[in-house]
């Protein structure tokens, strides 16, 4: 059950710094604009800066940058928003992770901070702590009543499944607006919007990618995708939503790897919650990109005929 | 856990492994900038410097900062 | 085997603690319950990964197990393990710290090496780690060009970093180490589908893809402790 | 000055006191703010490491405490307030009909435990799942003959909200080894057909004929003792999967179980600290009663003429409360003498 108490914490400021992801910009473009124009609806501006760049996570958790090196590249991308005075609103569960972990390490080892910022001063910059960083998801909870008011296209009759991702439920313990091991949030959104939500057992399971694995222990990781799969095939939704890019990276790309490694047949659409609040708010066809979708792009195209387009 | 690590680290036992990862860890986060930190740190700075006009200019804003800690380096006293 | 209990270090985690400035703690609290292991992706998949056993070679201080495991290299970073630790340890941090450890140590480069490339080709020079690039030709052939795409979604054709951003992380990277140390261990080149032959393809269609290509033996790597002779391997 | 007792509490540490103090020619106010005396005790259907019919041992006690010509019974009833010191205190009771003023020589409070509601073990599907069920639940359901029928595995789990930083207690509840046990035997009794499986960290088992309860449960009645904590109850389309690590070995398991039984923590009764604030007496950490001196006088309180019985200082099984009943009436009976 989502905890109030920290749902109350977030606020609904005017605007909010909005903070790409690598993986929803380069694989998955329809995260990234639908994101944009669903906090726009729903009366947050987002507020761009093309000096941010990736938050650094995937370098560090595959060891080639220490935390030395990546600490900074983390106060350099909070800087961005302390700048503007705005909070940060992030797509990916591993940026909100990343950032929020090294950020309140920061925060609480003046030490690391003094120093952090001393690399900071050479570029003109200064890390204060003050951006709090939230996941869209976490935004979209908060603003569940100006969805529900803005929903033109409701979710019909289509049944849906959730992934919620490790780093935002797992890393975030006692910062995460949901109780680690039970989650709800998503499937409120879900039902507001009128979707069905389809349980499956498998809900929980890591999605795989295990950040490098799917890199180094190709085998490992698809295993354990497959695992997750075969339970969502059982469930049979219409559409899995996920709220990290890199879950949405895996879950899709690896259907097509198990399809053609052992003539599987999985095709199920793996869409992202900023694609579904997009869908939902009637964003405009091309806007949600679904065309970057490997996996069950046809069921994908029936849902769009069924709930109009 | 497969037990053949001995075989790669022969007589050497994990103290002398803690030792070396202890210095290590030491030097990673050491908050001490001596002298060969800072010279390593010298072609990052030239490059950024090169980088354009506003990079060159916030470089040079930081400059008065950096005096003290060039003279720490240098002469490996801490000045008050 | 027997193991000679004086060859440890007990103290270490101690020294560690203080160093490492809070990322790693409460490892002495650790009840050795299981319950990590219980829920761990990596376990599941894998017999012999064990983060209990691994906590449990730091506090004994057999670090040489620890640095020179494959385990360490099997990790998922699913943070389900400190979700579910009753005494709030959280292991995931335990894992980056050893992997630095073990590297310092000579093990594990053939993991980094592969992951290298993202850094310096993407991280450094784009400012975005993931790129367009796909490894995949079925993914090629089924998406299409992703510029178009992102261009009838009304952004710009191709996500870019200023030269100011990127002038910044390179000197991030410069100041902190992190370039020489790319330089140091070096890179290989992934296998790319767009280079790989009739056979390479046959083969990565019909079977499962090797673990490692390129320079990389991959006999070494599966369920064995590291590979013999890693520190020669830092030292040259 | 009077020569009356308080007991605060109508379990089986309170009755006890208020039955020896009775015998000693002393006269004792036994408060209870249930309809019932029993307490815990009574919510049990059989006792360990003698399996004993618990209703019937408790209502024997009940009966003779009833009987005592000089103890005077009161439920629904809480204490409000308290003055005075050791020998003449002025208590004041807040009964069903109204309130009353009592002075008293001595106060013995006994006022037992709570089990924990483990709401927080979302990792176990509590709360969501109808299968998963707390210990108590478990004896409600054996007294109902509602426990799985045919080839059914029934997991317990140890240690939930007990040797927890996270979610429960520190502490280890002491008790849970031993009354796991005794549920796997029932439940094995009740459906010889059933496969149980105890997911243990270590077992407690200490005292007389405990060690041997636990030997009883995994020889005679095949129970299987898994060293891992659980880590996750999964629901599945009928079964519960339980994941667990199997820590002799060394790999993760996996339990397709009809029924899950958490062995929730004690924890000190509800209101405990603001009972020990009428009182004016000391709690420790947790909101157990804080002894005088942990090893010699165990049921003197912070408080000279207020004194402790039973499971409200620490989590322990029924023979040492009725053995701390006993001293705590022992201890009350020289200050109305």
């Amino acid at each position: 059950m989502p905890r109030p108490d920290k749902v109350a914490q977030i606020p609904k400021p005017e605007q909010i710094f909005f903070f790409k992801s690598c993986v929803a910009s380069n694989k998955y473009p329809g995260i990234e604009s639908c994101g944009w124009d669903s906090l726009e609806i729903l009366g947050v501006q987002p507020v761009d800066s093309d000096e941010q760049t990736c938050c650094g996570g995937f370098v560090t958790f595959a060891n080639v940058a220490a935390p030395t090196a990546s600490m900074p590249a983390v106060a350099r991308n909070l800087s961005l928003a302390e700048e503007k005075n705005l909070d940060t609103c992030v797509l990916c569960n591993g940026c909100w992770t990343f950032l929020n972990e090294f950020g309140h390490f920061m925060n609480h080892n003046e030490e690391v901070k003094g120093s952090v910022n001393m690399m900071m001063n050479m570029m003109g910059r200064e890390y204060k702590g003050t951006s709090n960083v939230y996941h869209i998801a976490e935004m979209y909870y908060r603003l569940k009543d100006d969805i529900a008011k803005n929903v033109k296209r409701p979710l019909k009759g289509v049944k849906v499944a959730t992934h919620y991702g490790c780093h935002y439920l797992g890393g975030g313990k006692y910062t995460a607006i949901d109780d680690a091991q039970m989650p709800t949030y998503m499937e409120e959104l879900i039902e507001i919007m009128g979707g069905t939500v389809v349980p499956y057992t498998a809900n929980r399971e890591c999605c795989g990618t295990g950040f490098t694995q799917i890199i180094n222990g190709k085998d490992l990781s698809l295993e354990h995708t497959q695992h997750k799969l075969d339970s969502v095939k059982e469930a049979d939704p219409d559409l899995l939503i996920v709220q990290c890019p890199y879950c949405h990276s895996q879950l899709d790309r690896v259907q097509q790897q198990l399809n053609y490694r052992q003539a599987a047949a999985y095709e199920t659409p793996v869409i992202h919650i900023t694609q579904l609040v997009g869908l939902a708010l009637g964003l405009a066809v091309p806007k949600l990109a679904f065309a970057a979708h490997i996996s069950g792009r046809k069921r994908l195209e029936d849902v769009l005929d069924r709930i109009g387009r | 856990m497969a037990d053949n690590y001995l075989e790669a680290y022969g007589q050497e036992t994990s103290r002398d492994v803690a030792g070396r990862t202890a210095n290590y860890f030491q030097d990673l986060f050491s908050l001490e900038m001596p002298l060969g930190r800072m010279m390593k740190m010298m072609p990052g700075m030239v490059k950024f410097a090169a980088a354009g006009k506003d990079t060159r200019e916030d470089l040079f804003k930081f400059m008065p900062q950096m005096m003290p800690m060039m003279k720490q380096a240098f002469t490996g006293k801490k000045e008050e | 085997m027997l193991e000679q209990v004086k060859d440890w270090d007990d103290d270490f985690y101690e020294k560690f603690k203080p160093i490492a400035m809070g990322f790693v703690n409460e490892a002495e609290k650790c009840l050795q319950c299981g319950k990590c292991t219980g829920q761990c992706p990596a376990a599941a998949v894998t017999p012999s990964y064990n983060p209990r056993k691994i906590i449990r070679d730091l506090v004994n201080g057999n670090l040489k197990r620890v640095f020179s495991s494959v385990e360490l290299w099997q990790c998922f970073f699913c943070s389900g393990c400190y979700s579910v630790c009753p005494m709030d340890i959280n292991f995931p941090f335990f894992v980056f710290m050893f992997r630095l450890a073990a590297m310092n140590e000579g093990y594990g480069w053939e993991d980094v090496k592969q992951l290298e490339g993202y850094a310096e080709k993407d991280y450094l020079k784009k400012g975005i780690t993931v790129s367009t690039f796909e490894r995949n030709p079925e993914a090629m052939e089924t998406v299409g060009d992703i510029s178009k795409i992102r261009m009838a979604a009304g952004l710009p054709p191709e996500r870019k970093v200023s030269d100011r951003g990127l002038a910044e992380i390179n000197m991030i990277s410069d100041l902190s180490g992190m370039t020489s140390f790319m330089k140091k261990i070096g890179g290989v080149e992934l296998l790319d589908c767009k280079t790989c032959d009739d056979a390479q393809m046959k083969r990565c269609k019909n079977k499962p893809l090797p673990a490692k290509v390129g320079k990389i033996k991959t006999k070494l790597r599966f369920y064995n402790y590291g590979e013999p002779g890693g520190k020669a391997h830092a030292e040259a | 000055m009077s020569k009356k007792t308080l007991v605060i509490g109508g379990g089986i540490a309170g009755i006890t006191a208020a039955q020896k103090i009775a015998q000693n020619g002393g006269e004792v106010i036994l408060i209870e703010k249930e309809a019932e005396l029993g307490g815990n005790f009574a919510k049990l259907a059989f006792t360990f490491p003698v399996l004993g019919d618990a209703k019937a041992l408790v209502a024997k006690e009940i009966d003779s405490v009833k009987s005592a010509a000089t103890v005077e019974i009161l439920t629904h009833t809480v204490l409000q307030s308290c003055q005075g010191s050791a020998g003449d205190f002025t208590v004041e009771l807040k009964t069903a009909t109204g309130t009353r003023t009592e002075n008293v020589a001595a106060i013995i409070v006994a006022a037992g435990f709570h089990y924990m509601e483990p709401t927080a073990y979302t990792e176990y599907s509590y709360g969501r799942s109808p299968k998963v069920v707390t210990s108590l639940e478990f004896e409600k359901m054996a007294a109902e003959n509602r426990l799985p029928q045919g080839k059914a595995r029934v997991a317990f789990v140890h240690c939930v909200g007990s040797r927890d930083k996270a979610k429960g207690y520190r502490y280890c509840s002491k008790i849970c080894c031993s009354y796991s046990a005794k549920h796997a035997i029932m439940m094995k009794k009740a459906n010889p057909e059933s496969l149980n499986y105890v997911f243990y960290i270590d077992i407690r088992a200490l005292g007389k004929g405990y060690e041997e309860f636990i030997r009883l449960a995994m020889e005679e009645y095949n129970v299987r003792y898994i060293r891992g904590r659980v880590a996750k109850v999964i629901e599945s389309e009928q079964k519960l999967l339980v994941r667990a690590e199997d820590s002799l070995i060394g790999n993760p398991v996996e339990v397709e179980a009809d029924l899950v039984v958490l062995a929730s923590a004690m924890e000190p009764p509800e209101g405990s600290r603001e009972l020990a604030g009428v009182l004016g007496i000391a709690t420790d950490e947790y909101g157990f009663f804080q002894e005088a001196e942990a090893n010699v006088r165990p049921v003197n309180s912070s408080k000279p003429g207020i004194f402790l019985a039973g499971s409200c200082t620490q989590p322990m099984e029924i023979a040492a409360s009725v053995a701390m009943g006993g001293l705590a009436a022992s201890e009350a009976l020289t200050l109305i003498k």
